[in-house]
């Protein structure tokens, strides 16, 4: 038996996500430097780290899996970044019979109808994103028209948003392209659709891109001209600049520094502002979340990496995070965790639109589908 | 003998004949050389892009034809088959449907731009291939249902080729290391016979008569017709050959990859990757494709793990670091972009041979 | 026989050619002579499809090969050197004529066969070059040949074709005084040979005095004059508008 | 431009108007798309117009011109960083002496770095179109990558500035306050272009130049110094229209120039590769035609573009203006 | 010869890429008089002009004109010190119109009526063709007319030395004679000629003085007068011993 386990970290360090994906590395250090306070240890065993740059290509992912797995012998892998890169790779792990922690790709079928044993992910999936804001926003008077982008993402989004809401009324589905530059004929059918409704009217926006059309909202004045309000989930804090032009929006975020109290998020918190004079955002969380996922497996282990202990131990664990107490569910080895419902408080203090926690979402409430096969 | 196996066509230059010996030995004895996961892929992809940028050479070195549609044509091999593996299940049955019924949609397909489009000014032909590609992208993102959208498709192959399957019990101990006798083995010369075949064809076809009136239709369209060559014919043809040549590009990187999506193969990025190849190795000389292919492909696989090293033996000099990291590797890679036009302004194969002429 | 009729082409307003009917015998050699800017290019492009024309037709031997293009008349049987040299400059000497060969025997769309291998073709390109004297040149690129030699390559492409019906335009324009001789001499044999159909634009008149069996003189696009060369060049239409000598300068010579 | 100006290609725009107007239901509706479109249609000519000068007078193909375009953008947001309060000053004026500056900032850099771009990455290609496609695109993933290595790697924000948020209504129709200053900013642009091409000899010059470089230099013109300045005019242009998509988006991201790229290039495709005019038909009935399938079909919206450039060339094969016989 | 030389070229070396091309020209080209400059296929004469106008640079040797030697200046600079080309070619710019391609060879004028009227009258009566076609483009103009276009260009603005190469070729006779005339006429106003012909009896009308060059060297420099006479020596240099070509 080595004296090392050996971890690849698999992620688009370059690329278009290369932001988010920065993100996702230092928390998962952090968390790992925490975990294990500081000694890099589980069991006597040194935890060794391997970087792997996926560039957000599918291909150039799997193939970098298989080498972390064949040629630099890694135990267990991390990542990737983009759902895509997820789904080309999970094939890999099932050959290796080795564990892949899914952190932060999103796609439903990751946990869902690609799923094999290996795969555990501690990300939040589409529909937990899009349930939470369900559950925000599912009230008798409320009349909702989803704005999505068209592709994997946002149909997935708003297929599950839709499952989800119960007692508001969703009148339209609007999708543009993902490439989309100029908002005003969506927004214009928003209008047209809306007309005549009563009651408070939403528009719940699932938009990953940075053409966002968020700020189109605020410049064809729609709140005041047409009583439409906007809500959508969190994002990383460079997006949510443009949620300061809107005060009072509401909606169900997976992270936000300044939401979770609890003794893990204090402590990443603090480390953060010390190394990096910013506060962590988004992706950190569910960086740091994995490395917390890892360490609780191993030391349940002791030490044993091979995916045939990690896998029972791992099935039904509860471990801490940033985000409170969180629960690999045994059937798809989804991490079922908190969400925050939260109101945007415009505050001169910040760059961005802060959220405010209205409640915290607590897994039981939302009723995430099990969509895989065993 | 050998001398027509390459169709006369011999590398000319001492340089060249020793450096094509060394790669064409080292592809064809990788699996026993090169043990790790990491070179055998290389190998695999420095195979796959050969049989692509010869494709691309017909068109752009020998016909004097700026096609960005190329990679769609690649892209039609891949989804063939992934698309056939991915319903069908993993048969033979399903990868010879697939290769012949995305040859099928390429020779339409190519016969259709080319009848109409190769007319117009090659700087718009260039354009409109462009957009058609770029068009295409979007399809195969917005098809999700047959192409699985921007997710992909991964696929299982045939028993025969897969890692599972062991032609030996144990792995054979070669003298570099333990060689694991597995479909992935089988799979490798798969491609490399598939590939070398298809290299020796194509240098038949650019040596024959044909080839010959690709060039003057290169250098001076409008004397070629004089002479009584139909230009469109010609054109339309040789852009048939490239589609059909790399659409089995796209079948062999399927069938090594075991998926496929619209990043994989039909990019931009990876036009760009061709076109720069086939710059590198030389233009209208197929055995630039092999140089290039090998050496881009080197670059570009080993780039990141040389600035690694790079970037620590820089470590405390003021913005050097910045620059080198495995991060920026990009940027190194715009600059061999920069620099090969500047230094092979004929491809190392026009340099290598001006050489020997001296 | 090669046969206009009617021939016509406008640009925009301006008819560079204008209802020219004509008919070439072959055996015979014809020179078109007329000012610069006469159409006399323009008629030579008419009849090989460089340009589609306006209006009336071109016949070859009873075939009508109006509706065809440039590339089916040259397989017809129609061949063509050009005013501004038109080479393949990237490509050697042999190469250019060799191209020419090949194009007459037919096999460009042989895909199989290795080019090198077609010993006969390469044979003849080297007779050819022997020919317009640039045999020692054949391994230059063309791009590379001074400007005479250029004229001789073009001249050159044009015997490889082998067509029935040859059309120069110029062909001694830039050429040295003492490589001349090697073209007349070239364009004599082809005239020996009594079955060849030979048109020839030049504006040198000792070369067209001697040469040609017949005149036909272009102006402004019409065919203003046809004859024999000594009553054609006698002509006041030729003598004025074109070689620029008054009447009365004429009277006197 | 003579009395002959062919004048067909200036109806398009109104005609796709005019198709769109029943089909869109309702006239303010219609209203509101049309003009929203036309006003986008003048930022994509702003960002278009140095790649028409370029590519129209120089023949480069210059597949980096988006670098500048997010260059331009990027050094934009640092100035109103460093000019915050003017930016947040609710007053029209003080906007402006946030605005111009910035502008100008923009153009200046992203025209010094035209200049470097001639001098190194182009000036070995003129005339040869393949190698500047590959030697502008590895000078563009360069330039990418520095803005990665300036500003990071993640989207900054670049909200507009106070008084240019919010809309003008007009009954039921709404009309946003930035799209009319970027509809101004594109007139201004494109009248300078105009006449500085067709009343100065500058432009026969480079065209002439493109041509026969060594004849125009034995007419006694110092051709270099011209083909620079053209380049660092279209680069500057460009960086101006970085800034004006930058405010658009009001976010941007470093790889901003390569998405606009594709975009930009079908524009003067349909202009006719290099003529002005062309170039802002072009942009004006791609800003159209988004507008209008986005409404009627967002599914169409995807290929609007690309349909909308193959029909132009079906009934032009050289695009609406074609220069010259390239 | 008594008269000054405006440009003198001394052992001057010229390579193209690999190639030698010129082994040591000198000539000489007298103020205000038209040299002939004459030489077989080959023989360097395109080289020689484009050696003066500083496309190609000698490699060894100086080119010096009027007192300046000007063997390393950029082509601008020599073009701007008075001196137009002609180049074998033409070099017309085939997208621009006639009047365009005027408008740039004239390189004060900022428009086409800074142009001197009476000296582009005089220009349409040498070639009328260039009036009539004024607004068309010029890559559509017959051979002759780009080559009247090109010389046209030449001499739209007075220049102290004209560097022409073969502009005979593809011309009417009618036109031949209007250039003799023009070239005369120039000569009259003080420009300097130096002239690349084959059609000897073109350069036998015109020459003042004449170099013969062969191989890259020039083999023969003298008075036309002296070689239109002496057949045997057009024998020797130009291979003119036949009647058939005058
Ligand atoms: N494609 C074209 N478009 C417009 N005008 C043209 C075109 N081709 C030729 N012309 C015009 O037609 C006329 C005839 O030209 P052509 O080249 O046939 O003359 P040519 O008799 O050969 O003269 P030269 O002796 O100078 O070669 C010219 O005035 C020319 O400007
Ligand atoms: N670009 C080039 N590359 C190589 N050799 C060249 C090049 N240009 C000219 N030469 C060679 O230089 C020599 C002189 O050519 P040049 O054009 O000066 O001759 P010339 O006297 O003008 O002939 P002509 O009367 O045919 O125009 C020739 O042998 C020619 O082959
Ligand atoms: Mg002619
Ligand atoms: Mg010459």
């Amino acid at each position: 038996q080595s004296k090392e386990i050996r971890i690849a970290h698999v992620y688009s360090k370059t690329g278009p996500l290369e932001a988010y994906a920065k993100q996702t590395h230092v928390g998962l250090m952090m968390g790992l430097d925490y975990a294990t306070g500081g000694t890099m240890e589980v069991a006597g065993k040194k935890l060794v780290i391997i970087e792997k740059d996926d560039q957000g290509k599918p291909d150039l992912g799997k193939s970098l899996l298989a080498a972390a797995y064949g040629d630099d012998k890694a135990d267990i892998a991390v990542g990737p970044t983009a759902s895509p890169v997820a789904l080309a790779m999970l094939p890999v792990a099932e050959e290796y019979r080795k564990i892949l922690l899914v952190e932060p790709a999103v796609a439903d079928s990751i946990t869902g109808d690609k799923w094999n044993k290996y795969i555990f992910r501690t990300g939040r999936n589409s529909s937990q994103d899009a349930i939470s804001n369900a559950v925000a926003l599912d009230k008798a008077e409320n009349t909702i028209i989803t704005l999505g982008q068209d592709d994997a993402f946002g149909r997935d989004g708003v297929k599950a948003f839709r499952e989800a809401i119960k007692k508001a009324k969703v009148i339209h589905e609007e999708f543009q392209p993902p490439s989309t530059t100029d908002f005003t004929p969506a927004i214009q059918r928003i209008i047209d659709k809306f007309k005549g409704v009563p009651g408070r009217k939403f528009v719940w926006i699932v938009w990953s891109r940075p053409n966002s059309p968020f700020s189109k909202f605020a410049e064809l004045e729609l709140q005041k001209r047409h009583g439409i309000e906007m809500a959508s989930g969190g994002n990383i804090l460079p997006a949510m600049v443009t949620y300061k032009q809107f005060p009072g929006m509401e909606g169900a975020a997976y992270y936000y520094f300044g939401i979770p109290k609890n003794p893990v998020n204090e402590a990443m918190v603090a480390r953060h502002y010390k190394e990096f004079k910013s506060p962590p955002d988004f992706f950190t969380a569910g960086g740091f979340s994995a490395a917390m996922a890892l360490v609780t497996a191993l030391k349940k282990t002791n030490g044993d990496a091979k995916a045939s202990a990690l896998i029972p131990a791992m099935e039904g664990m509860s471990f801490d995070t940033p985000k409170g107490k969180m629960t690999f569910r045994k059937e798809d080895h989804q991490a079922m965790q908190s969400m925050y419902h939260f109101k945007i408080k415009a505050d001169p203090a910040f760059a961005w639109g802060v959220p405010e926690l209205v409640r915290e979402i607590k897994p039981e409430e939302m009723n995430v589908p099990i969509r895989n096969k065993r | 003998m050998f001398s027509r196996l390459l169709s006369h066509d011999l590398p000319r230059s001492r340089w060249l004949a020793l450096m094509l010996v060394v790669i064409v030995l080292g592809l064809a004895f990788a699996p026993f050389l090169f043990t790790g996961v990491k070179s055998i892929n290389v190998a695999a992809k420095v195979l796959i892009f050969i049989a692509l940028v010869v494709s691309f050479d017909l068109l752009l070195g020998y016909t004097g034809i700026v096609s960005f549609a190329h990679t769609m044509f690649f892209g039609i091999g891949a989804y063939g088959l992934a698309i056939a593996l991915n319903a069908m299940g993993p048969t033979w049955g399903a990868i010879a449907l697939g290769t012949v019924s995305a040859l099928a949609i390429s020779l339409v397909l190519s016969l259709v731009i080319g009848l109409f489009s190769l007319r117009v000014r090659a700087i718009f032909f260039a354009m409109i291939t462009l957009a058609v590609a770029s068009a295409f992208l979007t399809l195969a993102s917005q098809l999700s249902d047959i192409t699985g959208g921007e997710d992909g498709l991964s696929f299982k192959v045939p028993e025969l080729l897969t890692p599972g399957f062991a032609l030996m019990e144990d792995d054979w101990e070669g003298p570099f290391g333990a060689v694991a006798l597995n479909g992935r083995f089988i799979t490798y010369y798969l491609l490399f016979a598939v590939v070398t075949g298809m290299f020796l064809v194509m240098l038949r076809i650019v040596n024959s008569p044909f080839g010959r009136v690709l060039q003057a239709i290169r250098e001076n369209d409008f004397r070629a017709e004089a002479l009584g060559y139909r230009t469109v014919v010609y054109r339309t043809l040789s852009n048939v050959l490239a589609a059909l040549f790399a659409t089995l590009a796209g079948c062999l990187l399927a069938l090594w990859l075991r998926y496929n999506g619209p990043d994989t193969s039909l990019s931009f990025e990876i036009m760009l990757d061709i076109l720069l190849i086939v710059v590198i190795g030389g233009m209208g000389t197929l055995y630039g494709a092999i140089l290039g292919s090998t050496l881009f492909l080197l670059a570009q696989s080993y780039l990141q793990d040389l600035l690694r090293l790079a970037g620590s033996a820089t470590e405390g000099l003021p913005l050097l670091p910045a620059l080198l990291t495995p991060d920026r590797w990009l940027l190194w890679l715009g600059l061999l972009f920069v620099l090969s036009v500047y230094y092979f302004p004929t491809g190392i194969v026009g340099r290598l041979r001006d050489r020997a002429k001296r | 026989m090669l046969e206009t009729r009617d021939l016509t082409v406008r640009f925009g307003g301006h008819v560079a050619v204008n209802a020219v009917s004509c008919a070439f015998a072959p055996g015979t050699l014809t020179a078109i002579v007329g000012p610069n800017g006469a159409g006399k290019t323009t008629y030579f492009n008419l009849i090989s499809g460089q340009i589609k024309a306006s209006a009336g037709t071109v016949a070859l031997n009873g075939q009508d090969l109006t509706p065809l293009g440039a590339a089916a008349r040259a397989q017809a049987g129609l061949g063509r050197a050009f005013q501004l040299t038109n080479l393949f400059p990237q490509l050697s000497v042999r190469e250019n004529v060799r191209l020419a060969v090949q194009a007459r025997a037919g096999a460009g769309l042989n895909l199989w066969r290795i080019w090198s291998d077609r010993r006969d073709l390469l044979e003849k390109a080297d007779r050819v070059l022997e020919a317009v004297a640039l045999a020692d040149k054949r391994d230059a690129l063309a791009a590379s040949l001074p400007h005479g030699d250029q004229r001789k390559l073009e001249v050159g492409i044009l015997m490889a074709l082998e067509p029935q019906v040859f059309m120069f335009d110029e062909p001694t324009a830039g050429m040295s005084v003492d490589e001349v001789p090697v073209i007349l001499n070239l364009i004599r044999q082809l005239k020996n040979d009594k079955t060849k159909t030979i048109l020839l634009v030049e504006h040198k008149m000792d070369v067209v005095r001697e040469l040609s069996d017949r005149i036909i003189v272009l102006h402004n696009g019409e065919l203003v004059a046809d004859g024999e060369p000594e009553t054609v060049i006698a002509s006041p239409v030729v003598q004025q508008a074109y070689l620029g000598i008054s009447p009365q300068e004429a009277e006197a010579a | 431009m003579n009395k002959d100006f062919d004048y067909k290609p200036l109806l398009l725009v109104p005609l796709l108007a005019l198709i769109a107007l029943p089909l869109t239901g309702s006239a303010s509706t219609w209203l509101t798309l049309t003009v929203a479109g036309l006003a986008m249609g003048m930022i994509v000519f702003v960002i278009a117009s140095g790649l028409t000068l370029v590519f129209g007078l120089m023949d480069v193909l210059n597949f980096g011109h988006g670098v500048f375009i997010a260059l331009g953008a990027f050094v934009a947001t640092s100035v109103f960083a460093a000019m915050g309060s003017y930016v947040e000053a609710d007053s029209f004026w003080l906007n402006m002496v946030a605005l111009l500056p910035a502008m100008l900032v923009a153009m200046a850099v992203a025209g010094a770095l035209g200049y470097v771009f001639e001098r190194v990455i182009v000036k070995p290609v003129y005339g040869q179109h393949l190698k500047q496609i590959l030697i502008t695109m590895g000078g563009m993933i360069i330039g990418e990558e520095l803005i990665k290595v300036i500003w990071g790697p993640q989207q900054i924000a670049m909200p507009l500035p106070v008084s240019l948020r919010g809309a003008f209504i007009f009954g039921e129709a709404a009309v946003e306050k930035y799209r009319v200053l970027a509809v101004l900013v594109g007139l201004l642009v494109f009248l300078a272009m105009v006449w500085t091409l067709n009343r100065t000899k500058v432009g026969l010059l480079i065209r002439a130049g493109v041509q026969d470089r060594e004849m125009v230099e034995s007419l006694g013109y110092r051709i270099v110094r011209l083909f620079i300045g053209v380049f660092v005019a279209g680069s500057a242009l460009a960086g101006l229209g970085g800034v004006m998509w930058g405010l658009y988006q009001q976010t941007v991201i470093p790889q901003m120039g390569a998405q606009v790229n594709v975009l930009i290039f079908i524009v003067i495709i349909i202009g006719g590769l290099g003529s002005t005019t062309g170039a802002l038909i072009g942009a004006l009935l791609v800003g159209l035609m988004a507008n209008y399938t986005g409404f009627l079909a967002p599914k169409v919206a995807l290929f609007s573009n690309i349909a909308l450039m193959v029909a132009i060339l079906l009934w032009r094969p050289q695009g609406v203006y074609p220069v010259a016989n390239r | 010869m008594s008269a000054q030389n405006l440009l003198t070229l001394e052992g001057v070396h010229t390579h193209i890429g690999a190639y030698h091309i010129l082994h040591g020209v000198d000539l000489n080209v007298p103020a205000n008089q038209l040299t002939m400059l004459l030489g077989r296929n080959g023989a360097g004469k395109t080289t020689t002009l484009r050696t003066i106008m500083g496309l190609w640079h000698a490699s060894q040797g100086r080119v010096t004109l009027a007192g300046r030697d000007i063997t390393a200046a950029h082509t601008p600079d020599i073009s701007r010190s008075g001196v137009a080309y002609v180049p074998e070619n033409m070099g017309i710019f085939a997208d621009l119109s006639v009047k365009e391609n005027m408008l740039l060879a004239a390189r004060g004028a900022r428009s086409i009526d800074d142009i001197d009227t009476k000296r582009l009258e005089w220009i349409f009566d040498l070639f009328p063709a260039m009036k009539k076609f004024w607004n068309h483009p010029a890559g559509k103009l017959s051979g002759g007319q780009k080559q009247m276009l090109a010389v046209s260009r030449a001499i739209v603005e007075p220049r102290q030395l004209l560097l022409i190469d073969e502009p005979s070729k593809g011309l009417a006779p009618a036109i031949i004679q209007n250039m003799i005339a023009a070239f005369k006429a120039l000569k009259e106003a003080q420009t300097t000629i130096l002239l690349v012909e084959q059609n000897f009896n073109f350069a036998r009308q015109l020459g003042d003085s004449v170099a013969v060059m062969d191989d890259g060297r020039v083999v023969h420099s003298g008075r036309m007068a002296e070689l239109a006479e002496d057949e045997t020596l057009q024998a020797r240099l130009l291979g003119l011993s036949l009647k058939a070509h005058q």
